[in-house]
């Protein structure tokens, strides 16, 4: 009996701690707003109520503090789930992070595990403006030790929370903020899967598409437009960007001969580099093009919708970097952008795109 | 400097704010101005009474709750409610939104949205100040939240040690966006972690102004005279919700008899109780303050309103400055 | 509990540390530890004291200075001075160094290079105590430069609103590296930062073992019966240069009459006078007991020497924990 | 009158401090030991003796503090430089950096300047360790707003850090630890030079290596291998990561068609990932080969000696390389690398290489 229904993201993400802390005395949420009435963005809804105020610690402000004290119960026994509501917050936590959570286990030549859990949402819109909307994946993943996870999908968001809550690898678990309000069958049941890299999540044969979190979205409907010109492209959710495991993306680049990299960050020193960098090392011979790589410019986020909008990435980007690589038409392009208008009509920059709400 | 006891002009400072930020409240669901708000509503006497023993030169720093601040220490209203609406003319261009005011021409150095953050900036500024023989006082307001930052205790044993000219002000609202303080500390007295540090520290109720004003000129007259930190702490209260422009106390997670303790302990129609009584305003003048007020205030609505957006074609600029 | 003054036990115990860091001092030029050495020597009786009260299921952390809280607290001598030779019996496999030891067997949870970053997790351990119901104590000891960093407040802060059993020991030896205190910090009572969090303190002598064995009892009874923080200061002073096998007052950063104060206290000198006063130690005993110790210590550095270094294919094992 | 005389990286980098103390009463200097017998490894000698201790601040242990004082007295009219003996300490004041120091200018829309410099040096060797020894680089040069400089040569780095003490631009500056030992020939005055990317230090036609900090050496010595081997190798010193400027890299390559690139830090997501992707995005038609990345493994650093051996990256790693892109042959090769062991004997991991003393 593993029925599903239609949840969102975040829905998704609270009953994978719902369960994992059923299931382990020793999983315990902390964070600043985890028992407040908005629980963040609904994520910790309840928990409060069923496991009680030892297990849902209400925290003072004091993140650097808290990650030390969640590293050190997770050396002595515990699970614990930290929260911060931006992913800035952990900024004044990477000492921690850095030095402590990814080598102990190293350091310790296997003796400590620091079996920590780090959510960090990643704001968007309505004027987060400059400090509140950083997408900071590539510093974490630069990091030996530590798992970055950036979840897309609401079912699969889930089982990746639940999964890493079950292992003893300390796990930056990145959302962001517009994945939250996606929906998609999600299963009742929590399944503990192999957090063992990239999916496949479209196939496809002219055209490899890694992207991952947010950028998924804009990939799907990317590539919705591309097939209606008969372009069938292959979409790869990166899903955990450390380690790093590059074979599905290999594999996929070995049929398609063609990648486009989508960043959720800064295009500049991103994610996108090292997989660009990466299977071009690899594939050099058999690629048709350049690696493209998508994603923001080099400058920080303002807050006013003006200067936002052309800002973050989105579909039309990536059907420009197809046109690039496939030598596609000017009229199949301009055709592609009208359709792309069409389906997603004068949408503002600072609001999540209602197209994606799912379900995925 | 002596002690200034100009409470009308203070009356005036805190009832502009008051109504500037009603407006914005009012306002806010009409969705231009597309950014999170933190509203100053019930917290004004402590801006508008500490503002009135500082200079225009003298600086301050803020957090995201910074409209009061701004506005009582001079800031200009036309750039804050385009801020607020992403426009041109904004005091950052449209790229800070309102967690992010400032107006170095009033001395409005910072306001910074990440907690505590700015507390090190400020003693920074003093150290300046200490450096280039300035005789200014800079004055770093925050919440009862921000002290529980490390970054607080940092800059506080700093500009002992350095004997830097800043103020600290610490406005405790009892809460941390849902968060009591007696969840979060052991001891509503923010008093000990100046006492901790050898600085010396004051408290009083925040909304009362007079105690407020009075407070404030001591502590500034302490800190002008012997070139040393000085720490208070003011009691008050938010009347709304912590971020937006609604009230929220359905929510149930304020105590009713403190809500009502608080909300009758208004510092603005205390202090239009006071002056009235003591025939130093009537309630004529009053409503002609209000209505000179809202005008202005509209002005700034159309202001913004007409102010274009930033071109998007600027979004590059001032990455680097070679 | 009942109050242990076993001091010759205690005595013991400094006398060991003592002699271990002499023989990595005299060694050291050798150029087979290669990683920097902060030696406790002058220190060595804040740990034993403290230990002589903590049982092998408690726990500790402890800092770059981490040598004598590993001996005291019972963590093998030949697995730390393997260590320091980057062998492969180190109790690190050789991957941390001076730095790093930790025993868990002995309770000696972590020691970390980085100043203040270890308080954190002995609170955190403090926090499984209480949701797993262990009734341990979890101990920190760190410098008074550590007291500095923001962290030190966020994790008292925290100890305290969370009623945790840890034990807070700051080893105040008057320096953070050549810098003296009093240019770090406005007091050298550092029970001001016990005290503003709520924290019941003690401070004293950290060389006179009689003191700190008392003190000890007294804090970690507390902690036991009533599942609160504790916070003592002892006030010691380190022998030799900071990281290093050497002595270097001749850089005269430290004052003269200081230095000689605090060498004329050493703590076990003091306490083999008083041992021996009142006929609870022979000169004698104490040749043997020295003989003892150099022969263990002895056989330590042979380990260490006949120890294979760690094979380098085994260096990409243990970064994630499948 | 400029004569110049053999120094070291570390002596040069204390003139430039003093010469710039001396002409700009602004700039201050702070950090924890500036005012000590050690100096800084003896970069901060007689400041304190020459300035006072208003201008050259003894702190207390506040890495996070201290960099909002300096980002404060920055926008009020001060240079500060800041100092930390390690790169890990500076991981506790990261919101700063990140948030105010790169931001603030971009924020006020100009209004604002923070003309901070903050020094920031690589440990390594002799049993560093994990905590102390961390090429973090690429976390900074992430940040757009954010200047990241990198010395190699005792002259250069004198004039980079004297000129960034006359800008205006928040800048990292990230000495390598060995570095400071190397020697070269530096000019008495210094000079306000144009920090305006990377420099072709030695000229070359058949394949191109950029290197910095540390790994010029390397590459240096690599590169006098394989020039007694007729292969001419053009090496350029990317001295300034951030801002990205990729011309001098992309003529260089133009020319040459290949491409090595050397980190100090870990290869996988590392500032050569940037570099590759870049340089063939741009030139994937001339490329002969694909470009060829060096850094370190992906696990923390050990402190044994024993384990440290193989974890750095040497001349050798460059000499393979490119034998993968140059295809030379086996003997060759094996011809290269015992001349290379003749030039460089039996040389524990631990310390610095006595060739690499200069003078540069
Ligand atoms: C470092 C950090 N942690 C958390 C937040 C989220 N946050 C924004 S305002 C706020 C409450 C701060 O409380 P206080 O300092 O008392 O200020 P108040 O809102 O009550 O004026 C919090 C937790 C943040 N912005 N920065
Ligand atoms: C965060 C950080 N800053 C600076 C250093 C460099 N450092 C190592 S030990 C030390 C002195 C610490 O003083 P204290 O805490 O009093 O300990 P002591 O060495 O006196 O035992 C310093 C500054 C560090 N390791 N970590
Ligand atoms: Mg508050
Ligand atoms: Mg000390």
């Amino acid at each position: 009996m593993n029925s599903s229904r239609n949840l969102t993201l975040s829905d998704a993400l609270c009953e994978a701690t719902h369960q994992a802390m059923k299931e382990n005395k020793n999983v315990f949420v902390i964070g600043e707003g985890v028992t407040d009435p908005k629980a963040i963005f609904g994520t910790t809804k309840d928990l409060v109520n069923n496991f009680g105020v030892d297990r849902v610690i209400e925290a003072p402000l004091a993140e650097n503090g808290l990650t030390g004290f969640c590293i050190g119960s997770a050396m002595s026994g515990m699970k614990p789930l930290l929260i911060h509501q931006r992913v800035e917050f952990a900024l004044l936590s990477v000492e921690q992070i850095f030095n402590n959570a990814a080598k102990t286990h190293y350091v310790s030549a296997g003796k400590h595990s620091v079996p920590l859990v780090i959510r960090m949402i990643i704001g968007r819109g309505w004027g987060q403006g400059p400090a509140h909307s950083q997408s900071l994946e590539p510093i974490f993943s630069y990091v030996p030790g530590l798992r970055v996870i950036m979840p897309s999908l609401a079912n699969d968001a889930k089982d990746m929370l639940y999964s890493a809550l079950k292992e003893k690898i300390p796990t930056m678990f990145i959302e962001h903020r517009w994945c939250h309000y996606v929906t998609g069958d999600v299963k009742k049941s929590a399944s503990k899967i192999n957090l063992d890299g990239p999916k496949v999540i479209k196939k496809g044969k002219d055209i490899t598409v890694v992207a991952f979190s947010y950028m998924i979205y804009e990939a799907l409907l990317a590539s919705e437009i591309l097939e209606k010109f008969d372009i069938s492209s292959e979409i790869i959710d990166l899903r955990i960007l450390k380690p790093l495991n590059l074979k599905p993306i290999l594999e996929s680049v070995s049929k398609t001969r063609t990648l486009i990299c989508c960043d959720t960050g800064f295009r500049e020193y991103g994610i996108s580099a090292e997989i660009s960098a990466s299977i071009t090392e690899n594939l050099f011979d058999s690629l048709k093009k350049p690696v493209s790589r998508i994603g923001l410019p080099n400058r920080p986020t303002p807050s006013s919708r003006a200067l936002a909008a052309n800002y973050y990435p989105t579909a039309e980007n990536i059907i420009m970097e197809a046109k690039k690589i496939l030598n596609f038409t000017d009229d199949i392009l301009i055709n592609m952008i009208n359709y792309l208008k069409e389906k997603k009509p004068n949408i503002r920059a600072d609001v999540p795109n209602p197209l994606f709400k799912g379900p995925f | 400097m002596n002690f200034k006891n100009n409470y009308l002009d203070i009356y005036k400072n805190m009832l502009r704010i008051r109504l500037v930020e009603e407006e914005i409240a009012k306002r806010y669901s009409e969705q231009n101005m597309r950014c999170p708000v933190h509203l100053s509503i019930g917290q004004e006497a402590i801006a508008s009474g500490v503002m009135n023993h500082l200079n225009k030169e003298d600086k301050i720093y803020s957090t995201h709750r910074c409209h009061a601040h701004y506005l009582a220490k001079g800031g200009n209203l036309n750039k804050m409610i385009s801020e607020l609406h992403g426009k041109a003319s904004g005091c950052c261009g449209g790229r800070g939104g309102s967690m992010h005011l400032f107006d170095e021409e009033a001395g409005i150095m910072s306001s910074l949205p990440i907690v505590g953050s700015v507390i090190p900036l400020a003693v920074g500024n003093a150290l300046t100040i200490k450096l280039k023989k300035e005789r200014l006082v800079s004055a770093v307001f925050f919440g009862d939240g921000a002290i529980e930052e490390g970054v607080y205790h940092e800059s506080a044993n700093f500009a002992k040690i350095q004997s830097l000219p800043v103020l600290f002000i610490c406005e405790n609202n009892l809460f941390s966006v849902y968060t009591p303080l007696n969840e979060r500390q052991p001891s509503a007295d923010l008093t000990r972690h100046a006492k901790s540090h050898d600085i010396k520290y004051l408290r009083c109720d925040g909304n009362d102004i007079s105690k407020v004003n009075e407070f404030a000129f001591e502590a500034i007259e302490y800190i002008r005279k012997n070139n040393q930190p000085f720490f208070i702490q003011f009691d008050t209260y938010r009347h709304r919700e912590h971020c937006g422009p609604n009230f929220d106390d359905e929510l149930d997670y304020r105590k009713k008899n403190e809500v009502s303790f608080w909300f009758e302990n208004d510092p603005i129609i205390n202090e239009k109780n006071r002056l009235i009584n003591d025939k130093i305003l009537t309630e004529n003048e009053n409503k002609k303050l209000i209505d000179t007020y809202l005008n202005e205030i509209d002005e700034a609505f159309k202001f913004a309103d007409q102010d274009s957006f930033p071109d998007p074609a600027t979004a590059e600029s001032f990455v680097y400055e070679f």
